[in-house]
């Protein structure tokens, strides 16, 4: 009988589904509570209570929540194409998951070790997109197609400054290299590697944010948009396309969708954090609790930008993207190359 | 009120008389034909005046006819003129027409579409004359006189 | 309804780039049961056309019905937002048909409780305008303002929303000190939270983008369309029914007019915020000038019959010019009466200033003119 | 369900369907005995106090009564203590239907339709005079509306009032959460 956790893991055959149960079982405690603390959040924020009623300071609302959500009819409008309409909740909440198996909690709490584990969750935030349009194609609903129209084109286009600004990110890594505890001698960085990416920045004592500010600003503005939230929430503009793509989903199959997009935020703070604010880096604290704290501390940033701003109009959104963000991200990523090949 | 106005509207009116404006809120009033309504409202819109109201009122039991109101109000002082246009049929008068003016004063288009449903007054040369308020099969007239009596309906109850 | 497509919005002429989206009756930024039939070639739209009559409450019918009294609480109800305009300007027409004097101290309460009023209509459209533009916050705050309004009335009216506060000849409760106190301080609030809003919301970089040269109505097009209030005033014209037309006392009052020339829906949001400013100078004016004295004339008539004869009176609801319509026959039930109403004309506007604007405008531009659904269909 | 007769708002009456679903009540006399069914009703209780604690308006308002809506899930009334403060824009998603305003005889058919998308268990709150019997504006040969919400939807909760204050609405929501923790079966 195996003792420990990391014992458990090594056997080949129950890490599998230990590992998916314990990361499905955090990021459903981490929804609940992320859902609970949004609309604390925007109480506070509007001068309201918020959930008060349930469980002490509200904080059972979001279980109720789940409970009766759970407990929903399931509708299948009549005219759905019904492949793409049952397979597209369950599309956008895989890769979610598998996304946080590759973020490194701290230096030994890494659920998969994985060299290009940088490249791997970009693949994954990808395949939200085509969730997102099968979603919006096979409920046969105008708003939910322009929902899904709209939210590939915002995916694909923010992806772009999104990634091109962790690239400046990865190229300073790559440079800076750093001494592996065991042998004390300097091994050549690989970028890709988000634990790599944190043992920089722990060993020269540098957050990134200092050393790539516009990247981090890019990044940060590119997350609020792949995870669809205010001001750039049009997929799902309440305003405009009642509720975007997700119009015609009820009970669990909604709540897939809000699970997914919870977890994209965590996943898109987790990754700021790591490439931009330390990792696990942090005095006093364990590495893990400061990864929690400083990830949770961006996802406030995102709650705060998004009961503070109106919403921008899709052209102007992609105009944004094209004539600003790309641009300045790939002037960034050049000159940080050039500094790179200059040193 | 410019005389200027008066004389171009004189040849279209067939009659036109002060009115008490503290009491009635209304400067002048005027009669005229369906005919000639089309020039009266030019006149108006000519002479910077704005279409401000179009009603009806529903005299077929007194005096055989169907009265369109319209009112006509100047933004730079207020200055507003009642022109009335009588469109000639009784109780069993199937069809009243009377000629569009949406198309000089184009927020008339809405309360043509109302006076239609709510009166039956078919406006003709209307871009589009459907229901507006109602549902698209209702089949009545709410505010023909003869519509809805409430003595009728306590008729029934009993 | 949101996956119901009309029949009659299907697309047609082959052109396969052309598309209809049906928006409303209900619709989160539809304010109420508005709806919408949008032609739409991606997010560009086409051809908008406005359906509405979705709550019809037959109004003119019960005027008809019933007697000048017993109409009175229906007012209010025409269009809730500012009820109390449509009372107290529907007392002040049957005033001046019957010629009812009413006491100086009443015509001050019924001036502090329209404009009263009409901030409350104005607050709320600034929380439904930015709702619509995708920002919720702003909601929550000006309805905190509003709230304070509303407290205010509630303590002489005994109702929030629905006022039946006018009596012909006064009004049905006199005001206290109390009253002017909370409406002083109140008027202290709402110009250090409106600066607030200044800063927050009209300075806002996303907001300027999204208002800036959107839905802009033309001189011409306002006046051919009878578009009135803020909306007119946005548009260049300078025109509200207390100016041009005083009534209930409007004339002592000194107060401007606020007018912009671009007809954008910056513009409009600009005359709406300069309009609370102009309506809180009125009421300040009226606090200091309130006279002692009876608020309902001691002998009054049981029943008010309406003379023979038609009368048109107009009042400056929040919206614009409210215009009734009246024949009377000699008895206490007019023969007719037509509610000649802001919003009807102002929506009536709407397919042209939306035609080759984008889907978001849309909502923006609707949202802009402020329009209360109950009040086009009557 | 049935199908909508726009022309005859008085068949809207026998269109709550109740013969489609039987349901069965799992605490009935003669199941009560079963450990299971016991077991079952405990975790009934259990989701009857999620759907108690979670109901989500449509954002829907019909006249007046949705500025008091409104209000209610403004600052100072705050519906969102209670967990009914999420205001969903989709019927699929909404648990509840406040029937705010007057209901007119074009809207009706609209309301039976949203009220069909809404995914069950789900409840109906008519707020105010107007969808309790037509409130102000019935009156003799009324020709435009429909006098009363129960002629379309089966109502939970009526809240008297023209419009009622908000304190009425969130006493409404208190009641209706009394209504399902009680465990009353709604057969929709």
């Amino acid at each position: 009988m195996p003792e420990t956790l990391s014992q458990l893991l090594d056997d080949s055959v129950l890490a599998m589904p230990i590992a998916a149960g314990l990361i499905m079982g955090a990021l459903t405690i981490n929804v609940l509570m992320l859902v609970w603390a949004e609309r604390k959040v925007s109480a506070w924020i509007q001068r309201r209570m918020g959930p008060t009623e349930v469980g002490p300071f509200g904080l059972l609302q979001t279980l109720a929540d789940m409970l009766k959500l759970i407990s929903k009819q399931l509708i299948t409008p009549s005219n759905v194409d019904k492949p793409l309409f049952h397979l597209a909740p369950l599309l956008a909440f895989a890769p979610v998951i598998a996304a946080v198996a590759l973020m490194p909690f701290s230096k030994s709490l890494i659920l998969v070790q994985n060299d290009f584990g940088l490249l791997f969750v970009f693949a994954f935030g990808g395949i939200a997109v085509i969730a997102i349009f099968m979603a919006g194609w096979g409920s046969n609903n105008k708003y939910a197609l322009l929902g899904a129209i709209r939210s590939v084109a915002q995916s694909i286009s923010y992806e772009i400054p999104l990634i091109l600004s962790a690239l400046s990110v990865v190229l300073v890594v790559n440079a800076m290299g750093f001494t592996l505890a065991s042998g004390g001698s300097i091994v050549v960085a690989n970028g890709l590697d988000l634990s790599h990416i944190v043992m920089a920045q722990d060993q020269h004592g540098l957050w990134f944010v200092l050393v790539q500010p516009i990247a981090a600003i890019i990044y940060f503005i590119s997350a609020l948009a792949e995870t669809n939230r205010a001001p750039f929430d049009i997929p799902e503009a309440e305003s405009e396309l009642v509720a975007g793509f997700h119009t015609e989903y009820s009970g669990m199959r909604f709540s897939m969708f809000f699970f997914a997009e919870y977890t994209n935020m965590l996943i898109v703070s987790m990754l700021a954090v790591v490439l931009f604010f330390g990792g696990w880096d942090g005095p006093v604290l364990p590495g893990p609790l400061w990864f929690f704290l400083k990830s949770y501390m961006v996802i406030f940033v995102m709650m705060w930008v998004r009961w503070t701003f109106p919403r921008l109009r899709f052209d102007q959104l992609m105009t944004f993207c094209w004539k600003v963000m790309i641009p300045l991200s790939i002037l960034n990523l050049l000159a940080t190359a050039f500094v790179v090949a200059v040193l | 009120m410019s005389k200027a106005l008066l004389e171009v509207l004189e040849p279209f009116t067939s009659s036109s008389e002060e009115s008490d404006y503290g009491a009635t809120g209304i400067h002048r009033r005027h009669t005229t034909t369906l005919d000639n309504l089309a020039r009266v409202c030019e006149a108006f819109l000519g002479a910077g005046y704005i279409f401000e109201m179009l009603s009806c009122i529903d005299l077929r039991e007194k005096e055989e006819i169907m009265r369109l109101c319209y009112t006509f109000n100047s933004l730079e002082t207020a200055d507003r003129h009642l022109v009335h246009a009588d469109i000639a049929g009784g109780l069993e008068a199937e069809s009243f027409e009377a000629p569009s003016i949406s198309s000089l004063a184009r927020g008339a288009d809405w309360q043509e579409r109302e006076t239609f449903e709510m009166y039956g007054v078919t406006f003709v040369n209307h871009p589009e004359l459907e229901r507006l308020l109602l549902p698209e099969d209702a089949d009545f007239f709410p505010l023909r006189k003869d519509f809805g009596r409430i003595e009728d309906a306590e008729a029934q109850d009993d | 309804m949101t996956n119901a497509v009309p029949p009659e919005a299907t697309p047609g002429g082959g052109d396969g780039e052309v598309y209809s989206l049906n928006m409303g009756p209900q619709h989160p930024s539809m304010h109420g049961v508005l709806r919408l039939l949008l032609d739409l070639k991606g997010e560009e739209v086409v051809k908008a056309k406005p359906v509405v009559g979705y709550s019809h409450r037959a109004h003119e019918k019960m005027a008809e019905n019933r007697n000048t009294l017993q109409f009175l609480p229906n007012t209010s109800r025409i269009d809730y937002l500012s009820g109390m305009i449509y009372n107290l300007g529907y007392c002040q027409a049957i005033e001046k048909i019957l010629g009812i004097e009413v006491s100086e101290r009443a015509v001050y309460i019924r001036v502090i409780a329209n404009e009263l009023n009409r901030i409350s209509s104005h607050l709320l459209w600034f929380g439904t305008f930015l709702l619509d533009l995708g920002g919720i916050t702003p909601f929550l705050y000006s309805f905190d303002d509003r709230e304070e309004i509303l407290d205010i009335l509630d303590q002489v009216t005994g109702s929030r929303l629905t006022y039946c506060y006018g009596r012909f000849g006064g009004v049905t409760m006199d005001v206290d000190e109390d009253f002017l106190a909370r409406t002083t301080a109140f008027l202290a609030r709402i110009r250090e939270r409106l600066g607030m809003y200044d800063d927050l919301v009209a300075k806002n970089v996303i907001l300027r983008e999204r208002c800036i040269n959107v839905g802009v109505i033309s001189t011409e097009m306002a006046k051919s369309y009878g578009v009135t209030g803020p909306s007119l005033r946005a548009s260049g014209v300078v025109y509200d029914v207390r100016r041009a037309e005083p009534y209930g006392g409007y004339e002592k009052f000194d107060f401007d007019v606020p007018v912009l020339h671009e007809g954008d829906t910056m513009a409009r949001f600009h005359i709406r915020i300069s309009e609370i400013e102009e309506s809180c100078k009125i009421i300040e004016q009226a606090i200091k000038g309130i006279p002692e004295g009876a608020i309902l004339p001691k002998k009054m008539p049981k029943r008010f019959k309406i003379p023979e004869g038609e009368y048109y009176f107009a009042v400056e609801s929040a919206r614009g010019h409210f215009g009734m319509y009246i024949v009377g026959d000699g008895t206490d039930v007019p023969a007719k009466l037509k509610l000649r109403t802001p919003s009807f004309s102002n929506l009536s506007a709407m397919p042209e200033a939306l035609a080759g604007t984008m889907l978001a405008d849309t909502i923006a531009i609707v949202g802009s003119i402020d329009v209360v659904m109950p009040e086009i269909d009557r | 369900m049935g199908k909508v007769d726009k022309g005859d708002l008085g068949r809207f009456l026998p269109l709550v369907d109740r013969s489609a679903t039987p349901v069965v009540d799992p605490r009935g006399a003669e199941v009560a005995a079963d450990p299971a069914v016991v077991r079952l009703a405990i975790l009934d209780d259990l989701l009857n106090m999620g759907r108690a604690n979670s109901l989500w308006p449509l954002t829907f308002g019909l006249a007046c009564c949705a500025m008091e809506m409104m209000a209610a899930g403004a600052s100072k009334y705050d519906l969102d203590r209670f967990g009914a403060g999420v205001f969903r824009p989709s019927a699929r998603q909404a648990d509840v239907m406040i029937l705010a305003g007057t209901i007119s005889k074009k809207m009706a058919p609209v309301i039976r339709q949203l009220w069909d998308q809404m995914p069950g268990p789900k409840w109906a709150i008519a707020m105010g005079g107007c969808t309790i019997d037509g409130g102000p504006f019935k009156y003799p040969n009324q020709y435009a509306i429909v006098e009363g919400a129960d002629k379309i939807v089966p109502v939970d909760i009526y809240i008297p009032g023209c419009p009622p204050r908000p304190e009425a609405l969130i006493a409404g929501f208190l009641q209706l959460k009394e209504k399902i923790k009680a465990g009353r079966k709604f057969n929709r």
